[in-house]
């Protein structure tokens, strides 16, 4: 479990650091180096123990002399060579041209499909859930955040064409690739029980299908939107006062912003990093064998020290190829799962959350008292521009 | 009642790969993919063994926890056969599983594997057995003409045991005490939560 | 080609109800379990005939309208029983034969794969003839027409012996023994086949030490051994299935394994002690394990004694290789080889295997018969247990070898004296002097004429030279013209690269076979060459011979496949063609025109064969064998009870006298425990009865029941006349016998089998009871002794252990010493060496058509220890130029491993279609081109021919390696 | 309006594209398990 353990770490910015139980190595002078009963306790108890006594008791595969009689496995014993295969220590050959024909066995599997079954798929709905929930509730205390002042009757364009098209692009594919992919989580709990195994097999075959290629529109529109808008996403002071108000939204008047205030530039941010991560773990996953990624990754994790002080043990970085799509496929599910939770709160308040808010992206030209209140900075700014002019700071 | 288990003894595996051939002849595999496939530790120092290896039809799969459309399903005598009909090639199972069993035929294909390939046991698949549909699905039923799976019927020393498990068990055990040393029956541990022999 | 094996519409209506009996019962499988795999994997039961008992249920409840047709694998020589489930004929299945007591139903890569002939998708589909450098497809007729009209002429202008006839081991025995005839016929003993290469030199040195050259055990007896002592055999890759029996032994009878080999071969990787020696050192090694046996006074004394002559003189040559020589010469460390020496006295009987690394040598004589000195020093001849079990390569090469397909000799040893063919004349019922005139004549060194059918031909390992070589040198009236490769892989022979100039140079060259072979691509001809489809065994039948000298019979699969056609009806059309078909033909029923009758066939060479006992195995018997396989023991291959109650599986010969004489075979030979009638023998009397006063027959020790009680010369008619035995002979035997040569008429030449008969009657051995001669003064090197390879990296062992001088014999001029006094070693250190690889065989143009089997070995490769890699610069799988020092090169992968030796290369020899680095694939005929193609490592392999056999050297020779 | 239709239409293009186009150009089980010396079909 440690590397997955990690993954939450870089990825949900360590949530779940206090699962881990660092654990010092034991004396095991008694056993003579073999393991002793803390070993077997720690193992029982799900703890991660440095097994490196195990891992590195393989013997001495090439060490008999030829001209010796010859052992029944040369300098191993049957332990030493098994474990040789257990800890994917021994030296493989195959004449099978399969992919990862030379991984003989992988124990990452099992700690995979209990994560992917259990947790991921729990904390998931309950993220999911919960985000709406606060949602519904939100809208009930504070209901549609109107506009305040009299409206101008002038509008104002906010967002280009260009703009708008990347956008939809993206939230386009977004909807249809967090929607297909939650069927391929959650489908066999939910839809097998109530449609049945056939139907639900035809619809995973179709959505697995749609998920696989509207995933290249995603990417395209990704980085459009983060050429298009990342100066105007650049933290500056004036975000500091806009968070310190709450952005406004409980009242006490609004906190000045430029084009995008603070929390419009937080939504971008996690956009930007969780949408690279799905992408690049989905094109791994894309490319079985192709594209894995994980040993350098967690090369890079252990250079920071971070994991040894979680898990106690450095990562494994010689991964089979299994255990990296193992890894690629989980960070590609947490990551989704969160993105989706920001997404909502960013489509409600887009829409029914706040009056004048959805105009910017279906015309683009916003009402400008709606734009006085939300981005008073930007609206100067513009207004300066027309006068041809800059502002005095 | 009966469990079938594989059993492979390395002691006695020479990496003849009639295994692998007459797993293909049998089932008329395409080229590429590999039910079984042997492996060698060590090859060329002393104490170079090796390994026949498929899928061990585990007591407690894993490819059939994970499977999205849970496609997979367990005969009576444990052996774990698998749907082509419902498969979508998501590869899942060969993330899971430990041996590498599953096969796809279009392994690197933008993700779109095709419908997943692997050791049947020669027990053929949901189709009704014998019927052409089954044999171009999952190859030859073997199992209902009241045989064992070409592959240890077909080995050059014996080495891999195919059939019930206490019959693979007792036969290897004699093998042991004959040698007076070890255990060479690789992945029991991992398939059936017991040490071989 | 690729019909659905299963035909559900036919099956279901079988299963429904046995087969709904076994889905019950196997829900506790022992029901059927013990009819499968197991049973016979199960130690105690590794001979189960329980395992034919219950599958015979299996069988029927998996038969519908699926007829099962039992058939012998074509590969090696173990002789692994085929079942093929053929339905509407087409070979929809492929079971394991668990009655076989020879493999039990287990099979290697490929065995398993062989129902590919079935598809053959690769195979050569119709007769093709190159024309301007295109392939066309022709008629049969045009191609018979234009052969036979070419091969004619050439006969006008340059005689017969212009044309050369190269048979193969993958011939059934009648079809070997019809090529053997109709060579004869043509009037040419420029015939000959993979023997040559494989194990002439075991057939020499063996048959010269005690009699007959063959295995003299069998690959079930090795469960008897207390030691198995292989040397130059890598069973496990070449023979995989004969590994069943010895990992019998071993686990059984806690029988150490010693493999001797330069590699530490997938067999060594199961041995309990490997000894690794220089390449070619085989003589030195094992009179190094003698030494040490005879300082420890281990040898069977009684034994020698009375069996055994001149082992004193091996003594005298055995006391000069001390441990340190043996070292040094050989890098086996002395206290191992004590080890060794001690392991083989301590635990006898032990037996000794070897294959190709010892046959293959400029010496391979002198290896097989030291091989065969340290059993008759131990004792462990003429034993249960013991014995030289000499593992033959093709399925039928044993076969092929005694049915004469050979340039020295006519079938059944006889060799080319008037004598012989008087023999075969007689059996053939031909005119001796029309046979004379269509031979050619040569003047001999007194200037006198010579008939060319007493000389023998040239061997097919120099049939290049053949051609090559200025006919002032030769004894060949002319240039050999024209050259027929009847089921032959070139790229198996050395010096690939003048063989492409020889192919160059002919006027015509055909090939039959039922893939196109390398011979197709290697020249750059335009015209002139011929591919004719023969059909596979699969779809013929015919009779052929295991290793251990059993036969079997094969059935018909399959219809052939294509236009291809059976090679007796190729030769049929031939000999029409060339206008003697009716002589040739003249005892052997025609199913019609050209269709010669096989069982009619095999009763004529039973007419024949007396000297090895190919007399007694009568189609029927054979069949009798083959549908009773469950019937037979699987150690002692005895029948138990049963139709064949008492036979031994296969008849193994020699089966004396003729089939209504019953003789049961003989299991083990020289094995004087049993009466003559059972199975029992003696060694042989060949080698006269006397030599410098001492006597050659065995002192005072006999078979069972043996009537003379002492040794006793070969038997004549004037012998049985003296034993007061001739009143035994029937009219119509005495007859027979007074027609060929009266009282001189012997137990070979007597086509009654009367001699035979009443020799056998009286319990002796129609080839007399003599010793054994460690000694075989009629060869170059009557004590065998280590000479250094022609391309040897040891330039300071070249003094004192140097090779024979140059001589001529099978008509050409052979270089020993002109080459070796040339030092190679330093600008080519490495010694090359080659063998086989599990999923191939041979020159690989069948299984690299067989994609079961080329998926698995996709490129040709070089081992190389790490050492010399990393000294070369050369990285594990990168392309390598190894180069031979004849400067032929091949382009290969690197394989980095410890399984060769420092200083020493691998290559293995099954690959070929690619030339010093050249793709020759698009030089196949449209779609008849092997999966997988490769250099052949016997481009870079290099000149070298054995003193006696013409064996070509592949084992040891030199070569360096470089970065491609 | 438009440019939101606009990307939903080159959404689905892209996604079309890529689903029958990509495949072409991807490599099956035999490809990837066949080396240089080696032809199929």
């Amino acid at each position: 479990m440690a590397p997955i353990r990690l993954i939450l770490t870089v990825l949900a910015f360590a949530l779940m650091t206090g699962f881990a139980h660092a654990q010092e190595t034991p004396d095991r002078s008694s056993t003579g180096g073999a393991q002793t009963l803390e070993d077997i306790m720690a193992r029982q108890k799900q703890l991660t123990i440095d097994d490196s006594f195990r891992s590195d008791a393989l013997g001495d595969p090439e060490g008999q002399p030829l001209d010796d009689q010859l052992g029944t496995r040369g300098g191993a014993s049957d332990a030493e060579l098994w474990r040789g295969l257990r800890y994917g220590a021994a030296n493989i050959t195959t004449s099978s041209r399969g992919p990862a024909a030379t991984t003989l066995i992988q124990d990452g599997g099992m700690a995979w499909l209990e994560f992917r079954q259990g947790p991921l798929q729990q904390y998931g709905s309950y993220l999911i859930g919960g985000t709406l929930l606060a949602l519904a509730l939100f809208y009930l205390i504070r209901g549609k955040i109107r506009i305040d002042g009299p409206k101008t009757g002038t509008t104002i364009l906010r967002f280009k064409s260009i703009e708008r098209f990347a956008h939809w692009m993206l939230a386009g594919s977004f909807l249809i690739l967090g929607l297909t992919g939650l069927v391929s989580l959650f489908g066999r709990k939910v839809i097998i029980p109530w449609l049945g195994h056939d139907s639900f097999s035809t619809i995973a075959i179709a959505s697995k299908w749609v998920h696989n290629n509207i995933s290249w529109g995603f990417i395209i529109a990704l980085v459009m939107i983060f050429v298009l808008w990342v100066v105007h996403n650049l933290p500056d002071r004036t975000d500091i006062k806009w968070l310190l108000k709450g952005g406004g939204i409980f009242g006490g008047g609004h906190p000045p912003a430029k084009k995008f205030n603070a929390g419009q530039k937080l939504i971008f941010w996690s956009v930007i990093v969780f949408g690279s991560v799905i992408s690049a773990t989905g094109l791994s996953l894309l490319f079985p064998f192709e594209l894995p990624a994980f040993a350098t990754v967690f090369d890079l994790a252990n250079a920071t020290g971070l994991p040894q002080s979680i898990n106690g043990v450095a990562l494994n970085t010689t991964l089979a190829p299994h255990e990296d799509m193992q890894f690629a496929q989980l960070s590609h599910s947490i990551a989704s799962l969160i993105l989706i939770a920001i997404i909502f709160a960013h489509i409600y308040i887009g829409s029914v959350g706040m009056e004048g808010a959805y105009d910017a992206m279906a015309s683009g030209e916003v009402e400008k008292q709606w734009a006085r209140e939300h981005h008073s900075l930007w609206v100067e700014e513009v207004e300066a521009k027309e006068a041809g002019q800059t502002p005095a700071e | 009642m009966a469990r079938s288990k594989f059993l492979v003894d390395a002691e006695r595996c020479i990496e003849c790969n009639a295994c692998v051939t007459a797993c293909k002849n049998e089932h008329e595999v395409p080229w590429g993919i590999n039910r079984r496939k042997v492996v060698t530790i060590n090859d060329g120092s002393p104490g170079e063994r090796s390994i026949s290896v498929a899928c061990m039809h585990c007591s407690d799969a894993p490819c059939m926890a994970v499977c999205p459309v849970d496609c997979f399903y367990q005969t009576s005598e444990g052996v774990v056969l698998h749907s082509k009909d419902l498969c979508i090639g998501c590869g899942y199972c060969f993330y899971a599983c430990p041996f590498g069993a599953p096969q796809f035929p279009q392994a690197g294909n933008f993700g779109s594997r095709g419908k997943m390939d692997k050791c049947t046991f020669c027990a053929g698949g949901p189709e009704e057995n014998h019927s052409t549909a089954e044999f171009a699905k999952y190859g030859r039923n073997r199992i209902a003409e009241g045989k064992l799976p070409i592959c240890a019927e077909m080995c050059a020393t014996k080495a891999l045991l195919a059939g019930d498990g206490d019959d693979v068990s007792s036969i290897y055990r004699e093998r042991i005490v004959a040698r007076g040393f070890g255990s060479g029956a690789w992945g029991w541990g991992t398939a059936y939560d017991q040490k071989g022999g | 080609m690729l019909r659905k094996k299963t035909n559900g519409v036919a099956r279901r209506p079988q299963r429904t109800g046995i087969l709904s009996d076994i889905a019950e019962k196997s829900v506790d499988r022992r029901a059927f379990l013990r009819g499968s795999g197991l049973a016979i994997g199960g130690l105690a039961a590794i001979s189960a005939t329980a395992g034919s008992v219950t599958q015979a249920s299996a069988q029927t409840a998996a038969s519908g309208a699926v007829e099962t047709i039992k058939s012998v694998c074509t590969h090696c020589s173990v002789g692994c029983t085929v079942i093929a489930e053929v339905s509407n004929g087409v070979w929809t299945g492929q079971e394991p034969g668990w009655d076989s007591p020879f493999n039990l139903g287990a099979h290697c890569a490929k065995g398993a794969a062989v129902r590919e002939h079935a598809h053959g998708e690769r195979r050569l589909k119709y007769p093709m003839k190159k024309e301007g450098g295109e392939w066309k497809r022709i008629s049969w007729e045009q191609a018979i027409d234009e052969i036979g009209d070419g091969m004619m002429n050439i006969r006008e202008e340059s005689g017969p012996d212009s044309v050369y006839w190269l048979g193969s081991a993958k011939h059934n025995n009648e079809q070997a023994y019809l090529f053997r005839k109709f060579a004869a016929y043509w009037g040419t003993n420029n015939v000959d086949h993979q023997a040559r290469i494989c194990h002439s030199t075991t057939v020499a040195g063996v048959a010269n030490t005690w009699g007959y050259g063959a295995m003299t055990n069998s690959y079930n007896d090795i469960h008897n051994s207390k030691a198995i002592f292989m040397i130059g055999s890598n069973a496990a890759e070449a023979h995989p299935v004969s590994l069943l029996h010895i990992l019998k032994a071993k686990e059984q009878n806690n029988a150490p394994v010693i493999v001797c080999d330069p590699r530490f071969t997938r067999t060594a990787a199961h041995a309990d002690e490997y000894v690794r020696f220089r390449p070619g050192t085989d003589v030195a090694l094992v009179w190094g394990i003698l030494w040490h046996i005879f300082e420890n006074g281990w040898e069977d004394q009684e034994f020698i004694r009375t069996r055994v002559w001149g082992m004193d003189q091996i003594k005298e040559e055995v006391a000069s290789w001390t441990p340190e020589e043996v070292e040094r010469v050989t890098g086996a460390p002395g206290e191992q080889l004590e080890r060794v020496a001690r392991t083989l006295a301590n635990n006898r009987p032990g037996t000794v295997i070897w294959c190709m690394g010892g046959t293959q040598h400029t010496n391979g004589n002198n290896n097989t018969r030291a091989y065969c000195v340290l059993q008759l020093a131990l004792g462990n001849m003429g034993t249960s247990g013991g014995g030289t079990n000499i593992f033959r390569g093709h399925d039928n090469v044993q076969g092929a070898t005694d049915l004469g397909v050979l340039s020295h000799t006519l079938p059944g040893y006889y060799g080319l004296a008037a004598g012989s063919w008087a023999h075969w004349a007689r059996v053939w019922g031909e005119d001796l002097d029309w046979l004379k005139d269509q031979f050619d004549m040569i003047k001999d060194s007194a200037g006198k004429d010579k008939n060319l059918m007493n000389l023998t031909g040239i061997p097919v390992s120099r049939w290049i030279d053949g051609v090559l070589e200025d006919p002032e040198n030769m004894d060949n009236p002319d240039k050999v013209r024209a050259m027929v490769l009847w089921g032959h892989a070139p790229n198996s022979q050395t010096r690939q690269k003048e063989m492409k100039t020889a192919m160059e140079k002919l006027d015509m060259l055909v090939v039959v076979d039922p893939y196109p072979t390398v011979s197709a691509v290697l020249h750059d001809r335009t015209d002139g060459v011929y591919l004719l489809p023969a059909c596979t065994q699969f779809e013929t039948r015919g009779s052929v011979t295991a290793s251990n000298r059993s036969l079997q019979w094969r059935d018909k699969v399959v219809e052939p496949l294509f236009e291809s056609l059976p090679d007796e009806v190729i030769m049929a059309k031939l000999a029409n063609k060339f206008g003697w078909a009716d002589r040739f033909f003249r005892n052997i029923e025609m199913d019609d025109a050209e269709t010669p009758n096989v069982e009619s066939i095999t009763r004529e060479f039973n007419a024949g064969m007396w000297t090895v006992g190919y007399t007694g195995q009568s189609p029927e018997r054979i069949k009798l064998h083959m549908a009773n396989q469950h019937t037979f023991d699987t150690t002692t291959l005895q029948a138990i009870g049963g139709p064949a109650d008492g036979d031994y599986y296969g008849m193994p010969w020699p089966c004396w006298g003729t089939p209504e004489m019953k003789h049961p075979g003989t299991p083990n030979l020289y094995d004087m425990s049993k009466p003559v009638s059972e199975g029992g023998l003696t060694f042989r009397a060949r080698f006269g009865v006397e030599r410098d006063g001492d006597n050659l027959l065995a002192e005072g020790v006999y078979s069972a029941k043996s009537e003379i009680k002492d040794g006793y010369p070969e038997f004549t008619m004037q012998m049985l006349m003296d034993l007061g035995w001739d009143g035994d002979l029937t009219a119509d035997e005495r007859a027979a016998i007074d027609a060929v040569a009266g009282p001189n008429t012997n137990w070979k030449t007597d086509l009654s089998g009367g001699i035979q008969r009443v020799a056998i009657k009286h319990e002796c051995a129609p080839f007399g009871n003599a010793k054994a001669r460690a000694v075989v003064w009629t060869f170059p090197d009557p004590v065998p002794v280590h000479r250094e390879p022609l391309y040897s990296n040891r330039r300071d062992l070249v003094a004192d252990y140097p090779t024979y001088e140059d001589r001529k014999f099978y008509r050409l001029p052979t270089l020993y010493a002109s080459i070796q006094k040339q030092d190679f070693s330093k600008e080519y250190p490495l010694i090359l060496t080659s063998g086989r690889l599990v999923e191939y065989e041979g020159g690989g143009d069948e299984s690299r058509s067989n994609p079961w089997l080329a998926e698995l070995q996709q490129d040709m490769f070089v081992e190389i220890h790490r050492r010399d890699a990393n000294n070369l610069g050369v990285r594990d799988g990168a392309d390598v130029w190894v180069e031979g020092p004849e400067g032929a090169k091949v382009k290969v992968k690197a394989m980095i491993t410890e399984r060769v030796g420092e200083g020493v290369a691998f290559m293995p020899f099954h690959f070929g279609g690619h030339l010093e680095g050249k793709d020759l694939r698009d030089k196949y005929p449209e779609g008849a081109d092997p999966y997988v193609l490769g250099e052949s490592s016997n481009t870079a392999q290099t000149y070298g021919y054995d003193s006696v056999t013409q064996m070509q050297e592949t084992k040891a020779t030199l070569c360096k390696i470089s970065a491609a | 309006m438009k440019p939101m239709l606009a990307a939903f239409a080159v959404l689905a293009l892209i996604t079309v594209v890529a689903g029958f186009g990509l495949p072409e150009i991807g490599f099956s089980a035999q490809e990837q398990g066949s080396g240089d010396a080696v032809r199929l079909n």
